[in-house]
């Protein structure tokens, strides 16, 4: 019975956390708990959340990626340049970026996988190179509806409406983010949990050799992982443009450390103690719930990292002591 | 305040009709007074780094406090979504009036839609927020401040010579004074640029360490003539360079202007010489009267551009040090903004104040 | 496969070997550490590709070059490195299916349902009692080797090879294990067998295959031959496999333990050790063997008891100040927590000892160097040299590595947890060698093993356990296998 | 034959690189290749260097320490602050940041050796709090000489000249935080190479169970690990702040990427293939040699990230490629 109680709240002791942290909230601060502002709570995780799942995946087969950052720049100034400098059609501006992701995800693989590097090497030179391929892309300059351009002349094209509607629109009351946020999060869950593919990239991460003493193409399954990685990235960057309706140089770079963060929280959510899709969400929701919460408290802004980072603890804490525990 | 003034006609759904201040904008002082205090203000900024920043957040924070009201600052690291996130959450609040520092128009239009649909008023701050109406735009005018100061560069080299630019695009302001510097460029055919480098991530160590680099590849006395940095922050690590390194023929010409910075260019062995800026503080200052004149109920102009000043170190006192908030003393033009101030908004000041 | 070579970093393994596996036969595969034999299966399974040489099914050739050829082909494959092939975080169930689910064929959706009933069922065939929803890292040793048995039979196999199967299994489970085969080799399935236990290998292969050194020696019909035949091709030299029990002089007690326990794997623990005596303790796979000498050891908290070194009471909080006691471990998972594979021999050897080869903290490179080299004699661990990493010795060398890293400490009760698990008989007995002569220098020893013979071979006293506690206790020459495994398995009965 | 000379262009494969890097830039610029101008990039490594030769401590016990970057703000501030606010004595301003290290290192070393939280994890929790402890503590503002304070009165302390001494003063026409870097990365060398606790820390890093169970009090050695870690990073801190004469705030963020990439790329030097001191220092002096050179080759500045990245990949590749075919 005591050992049942015990499991129960370790297995659930993340998101019981979570659920405090968000009633606490709700009783100080009316405004908290009210449709509009939970709602703009998840609009702001939601390309973080994207990001967050890319790096998941990563993480599940035993890697990390440290170019998601960076790809969410690149995506971001290639999606607002084809629009205000190339003028080009709503499809080419969607599908380009991914297109980019799949090229820096195979750029990753091919380093890691072929090359051998090491995977936090390989994606921190990647990194550079991405960051660097941006800003020279844009010669450093954010990208907005009929910018000027630099011989003067001033840029054809401007932010389409329907694009930025992907980022501001409401569909039934709900951001369109939010929709999409919660579809990526649900297929991907479902990918993981139901599917061949899913369980192999799991195995892979779980024992590469073992996988592939099983007939895995493990090296087929770590280039796809770091692909899914970049692209989910690259969808963080064209929601990043759509959100806030232009092509900001460096947008992605504080992105890299909230995803890893959301991630890691997400270790805890039921007592998983290894990267998955739906800890990832709720560690995403957990750090969007602090952010608001705190700045509706008047908590002075420079101590919101300090809390922030006590939560973090404190959510790894109720998992690490735990599973630790148990092991011994 | 030499600002353009143009009538804002959208007097019914303008947020004069703020719930704090229905009663007429011509009502007596004390009433007023009394309406427009315990006010809580939401300041959302772009980014809270470097002590410019940190003396603006005390210009608002102060100027609220003297009318009695409350701020909340909302810092959003640099990242435009989450500054779009913060404005949602202020409006989801119910501030009862939001500043803005910085940011971009597509980032902030939706919220500040909302914000005045909400019938909260919004005065921006070098946001470009420009095409909406109902919302008072303070800038500074980044080029002018940039042919300012390079043309004080241009006067003390006698337009000729080695100079290297520390620059990085990707910020409103900064891609203004890049602007006025190209027509520098091409004004003055004798001065030629020979390095170009800046990064904002790690803006002073950075300048410095690269700074020493190309002292290196110019050794001799001469070889550069003026270093212009278009961010104070960056004019810091380049002083440091080229003051650690001896080279006193090189001269400094800034932008922007703090305490800290302040002292750089007092410092008789500092090669910092000059600065265009807008003082920090007043920007703030002045903010918040413009938000409480739109609490109040009244119309305010849509622009409101915050005039450059251009301090020298011959202008400053040799004997003591200055700071921004006794500059004005020194040089004309500074802080002593009166811009936006009402009758009513001192009479405020005088009753909070109690 | 004809011809097969194959080296490492251009030290061959493996140098032009034959071999023949027909259909319904059982055929053992044997030889000393390092001979190949793993190196072998490996090609054929796929895990590595030769240099040289053909392999061919019914005459036809095929490329195997990755493990999914080798299963198309109906090759099945349980390793020797049982770690390597299993998911620790994932279930029981999920790990028997793995093959399946590593398959690039059939249906995209997993019903969960159907994996766990169908892996049930497998692990009832064999006769494991195991949840299936259970995580793989938390089995025993043996527990994984039959998940890593029920996996091959969840396929349909044409070929299956069986790498050192029985060294982490008690003997009831290796007969499960053999009916099994048996099973096999009526349904016309070709089986090859690699185990260093020789009795096991007369019973129930039909041929033999030795191999030396990478090369093949002979391959005859089981009834052909014998043990000494078998040996002598392995070695290269005639040699009895026997127990070289040294006499030594036994003194004092060094070690008293009483009422040691800790969870339900140690229930109350009393014995004791004196110097110069050797003494084991027998017992089934969970008897708890495990788990007291990492108690004694300080690698796991106890909850009561007591236990003191010629007569002072041991400090067991950690595994350094046990050290510091007088203890020390060669644990049973040797790759594990005996050696640290990526290091080389002579950090390896002189982990233990560091204080003793440095002054003021400062290492003095000769006498790491002198005391390794040493050691690495005084064994007879065969490396390329010193500076090889332990990763890429044969299993009884790692073995030797990590008992002669305690050679020199000042140790006085050396525990020996399955030491001979994989080793081959030649340094089988190098150790019983290397065990006499600590005895003769006047340590104590407890040796855990769950093999009698063993026991019976070598030990002065030999103590069974049994369900967390010492049942019964055997001086030299009154113990029988039969007494042993009556003890060990009934013996829970008596006590209660 | 052959594989010897194989075996010797993996070995310096990386260095080699390295000299190229530099023979290219000596070529192209004749101001690169002097004395002076070497002293300056040392310098301008010097404070990475002592981070990275903490990341890299933290990587040999097979740990990650995210915290060094917020670990070196802290350090810079609380140094300006002791001198500025409350002028105190060179020595108090030289041990006191020192000693706000060991407490970041015992922080991370009791979450991570006690709590058994994973490391990334629980850095990266530590690394939130220090920045906002640094940044509450000042409130945002830099450190400089008499400034002037919220309260109105200025501040009564400077910046002390023998500090600054520190960070811009030459001994033998040598910069002293480069005598100071190589008398570090030399002692940590040693210390790794040479001495019973080193070893320890190495075998630690190789597999703490099987080093637990030889008798090494392994707990004791990754606390020790992670304490030198944040202390290295401190007193880059403490040079950062003596080498730019004021505290500011935020300082160290870039650090944590810059070191990582010096401690990576020391994994190519002299093919070890995991993190070593002299590799690490390498590692550094490649990085600052890239960015003196092309910053006296006036490269647009957006491109140097590129280049860096490709550096970084070759360097790396040298070694990966050739480790990898050494394996099978
Ligand atoms: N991955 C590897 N890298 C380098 N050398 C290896 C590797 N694997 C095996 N070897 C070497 O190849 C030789 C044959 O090893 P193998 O594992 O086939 O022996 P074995 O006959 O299975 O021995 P055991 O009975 O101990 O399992 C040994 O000398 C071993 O050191
Ligand atoms: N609570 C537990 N959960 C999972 N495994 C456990 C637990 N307790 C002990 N074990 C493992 O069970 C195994 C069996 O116990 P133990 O090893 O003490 O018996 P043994 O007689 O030595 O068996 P073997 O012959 O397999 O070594 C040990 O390897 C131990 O690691
Ligand atoms: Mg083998
Ligand atoms: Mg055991």
């Amino acid at each position: 019975m005591k050992n049942r109680l015990l499991h129960f709240t370790f297995q659930f002791g993340a998101l019981f956390f979570i659920a405090l942290v968000i009633l606490f909230f709700a009783l100080a601060k009316d405004a908290f708990f009210t449709f509009d502002n939970l709602m703009d709570i998840l609009k702001a995780i939601s390309i973080v959340a994207f990001v967050a799942i890319g790096v998941t995946i990563s993480l599940m087969v035993d890697g990390f990626d440290l170019s998601v950052g960076a790809t969410v720049s690149l995506s971001t100034v290639v999606t607002a340049t084809l629009m205000v400098w190339y003028q080009m059609p709503l499809i080419v501006v969607l599908v380009v970026p991914l297109l980019v992701g799949v090229v820096i995800g195979l750029i990753n693989a091919f380093l890691i996988v072929k090359i051998r590097i090491p995977d936090l090497l390989a994606t921190l030179a990647v990194m550079y190179i991405v960051n660097g391929v941006h800003k020279t892309y844009t010669k450093g300059y954010s990208i907005y509806s009929n910018m000027p351009m630099q011989d003067g002349s001033t840029a054809p094209g401007v932010m389409l409406k329907p694009f930025l509607w992907i980022g501001q629109g409401k569909l039934l009351g709900v951001p369109f983010p939010v929709i999409l946020m919660v579809i990526a999060v649900i297929c991907a869950h479902l990918f993981f949990k139901y599917t061949r593919w899913g369980r192999q990239a799991i195995m892979t991460g779980g024992n590469e050799e073992a996988a592939r003493l099983s007939g895995l193409r493990v090296k087929k399954v770590r280039t796809l992982a770091y692909v899914a990685s970049a692209v989910f990235a690259s969808i963080g960057g064209v929601l990043y443009t759509a959100r806030i309706g232009s092509g900001q140089i460096d947008a992605g770079a504080p992105m890299l450390m909230e995803s890893v963060a959301a991630v890691f929280v997400g270790y805890s959510v039921f007592a998983a103690g290894r990267p998955n899709i739906i800890g990832t969400f709720f560690g995403a929701v957990l750090m969007g719930v602090m952010v608001n919460g705190l700045t509706m408290m008047n908590v002075q802004y420079y101590t919101n990292d300090i809390i922030k980072g006590i939560v973090l603890v404190l959510a790894l804490a109720v998992t690490f002591i735990h599973l630790t525990r148990k092991k011994t | 305040a030499c600002g353009k003034k143009e009538e804002n006609n959208a007097a019914a759904s303008s947020p004069a009709a703020s719930a704090a201040s229905s009663a007429s904008a011509s009502a007596s002082g004390a009433s007023d007074a009394d309406a427009l205090k315990g006010k809580k203000i939401a300041l959302i900024m772009r980014f809270n780094t470097g002590t410019f920043s940190a003396q603006y957040v005390d210009g608002v924070k102060k100027q609220v406090a003297k009318y009695g009201g409350e701020v909340t600052v909302m810092a959003s690291d640099n990242d435009l979504n989450k500054m779009s996130a913060n404005l949602d959450s202020a409006v989801a609040q119910k501030f009862d009036g939001i500043l803005l520092d910085h940011g971009d128009a597509g980032a902030l239009t939706a919220g500040v839609n909302k914000a005045l649909e909400a019938k909260i008023p919004v005065v921006a701050f070098d946001s470009g927020l420009n095409g909406i109406e109902g919302v008072t735009n303070l800038a500074q005018d980044d080029q002018k401040m940039a042919e300012m100061t390079l043309g004080e560069l241009a006067k003390q080299t006698g337009a000729k010579g080695n100079i290297v630019k520390v620059w990085v695009a990707g910020f409103p302001p900064m891609e203004s004074r890049q602007i006025s510097y190209k027509k520098f460029l091409e004004q003055n055919p004798n001065i030629k640029e020979v390095a170009a480098f800046g990064d904002a991530s790690n803006p002073q160590l950075d300048t410095q360490n690269k700074m020493e680099a190309v002292l290196k590849q110019y050794p001799n006395k001469g070889d550069i003539a003026a270093v212009f940095a278009s961010w104070d922050e960056f004019a810091k690590g380049a002083a440091n360079a080229i003051k650690q390194a001896g080279r006193d023929d090189i001269k400094i010409y800034g932008i922007d202007l703090s305490d800290e910075d302040l002292k750089m260019i007092q410092d008789p062995t500092s090669p910092w010489v000059a600065s265009a800026a807008v003082d920090p503080t007043s920007i703030g200052t002045v903010q918040v009267r413009y938000l409480y004149q739109k609490l109040h109920g009244d119309q305010t102009e849509a622009t409101v551009q915050l005039a450059p000043v251009f301090v020298t170190r011959d202008m400053l006192p040799k004997d003591k040090a200055v700071t921004t908030a006794d500059l004005a003393q020194y040089v004309e033009g500074w802080g002593q903004s009166d811009a936006g101030n009402t009758d009513y908004l001192k009479a405020l000041e005088a009753a909070a104040g109690k | 496969m004809e011809g097969i070579a194959k080296a490492f970093a251009g030290v061959p393994a493996l140098k032009g070997v034959d071999f023949t596996l027909r259909g319904g036969e059982i055929h053992a595969l044997l030889g000393a550490n390092g001979a190949g034999k793993s190196t072998l299966m490996k090609i054929l399974s796929g895990a590595y590709e030769s240099d040289e040489g053909t392999i061919a099914i019914d005459g036809e050739p095929i490329a195997l070059r990755s493990p999914a050829d080798a299963k198309r082909a109906g090759i099945h494959c349980v390793y020797q490195e049982v770690d390597t092939s299993l998911v620790p975080h994932l279930t029981v169930g999920e790990n028997i299916m793995l093959d399946k689910l590593a398959s690039s064929s059939g249906s995209g959706w997993i019903r969960w349902k159907s994996v766990h009933q169908e892996a049930g069922r497998v692990l009832a065939r064999i006769g494991l009692e195991l949840s299936t929803k259970k995580l793989v890292r938390e089995l025993t040793l043996a527990e994984k080797q039959l998940v890593l048995i029920a996996r091959l039979l969840s396929e349909n196999a044409k070929f299956v090879i069986l790498d050192e199967p029985t060294a982490p299994l008690s003997l009831e489970e290796a007969e499960t294990l053999f009916r099994i085969m048996e099973g096999l080799k009526r349904d016309g399935i070709g089986v090859v067998f690699i185990s260093h236990r020789l009795p096991e290998v007369f019973r129930i292969c039909d041929q033999i295959t030795v191999m030396r050194d990478g090369t093949r020696v002979w391959t005859k019909k089981a009834s052909e031959s014998d043990t000494h035949d078998v040996v002598r091709a392995m070695l290269g030299r005639s040699f009895e496999e026997e127990y070289p029990k040294l006499e030594a002089a036994v003194g004092e007690t060094v070690l008293s333990v009483r009422d040691l326990a800790a969870g339900t794997r140690v229930r109350g623990v009393n014995l004791d050790v004196r110097a110069g005596e050797v003494v084991a303790v027998v017992g089934l796979v969970g008897a708890g063997k495990t788990e007291l000498s990492r108690l004694l050891f300080g690698a796991d908290k106890a909850e009561r008891g007591s236990v003191s070194i010629s007569g002072r009471p041991a400090d067991l909080r950690s595994p350094a100040s046990a050290i510091a006691s007088g203890f020390a471990l060669v644990p049973e998972e040797r790759r594990k927590e005996g050696i640290l594979v990526r290091e080389s021999v002579l950090h390896n050897l002189s982990l233990p000892i560091l204080k003793s080869i440095s002054r003021l903290g400062v290492l003095s490179g000769a006498s790491e160097r002198k005391h390794g080299s040493g050691t690495v004699d005084a064994l007879g661990i065969k490396a390329a040299g010193l500076g090889q990493l332990t990763a890429y010795l044969s299993g009884g060398n790692q073995q030797k590595v990590a008992i002669g890293k305690w050679t020199s400490t000042d140790a006085r009760v050396f525990l020996f947890d399955e030491p001979t698990k994989g080793v081959d008989v030649g340094a089988k007995s190098d150790i019983f060698r290397i065990i006499g002569r600590l005895a003769q220098a006047g340590k104590g020893v407890l040796y855990l093993t769950c093999e009698f013979a063993e026991a019976l071979g070598l030990a002065d006293r030999i103590l069974v356990m049994c369900d967390g506690v010492i049942v019964k206790e055997f001086n030299r020459g009154e113990a029988t296998q039969e007494s042993l495994l009556y003890y060990a398995s009934a013996g829970k009965e008596e006590v209660s």
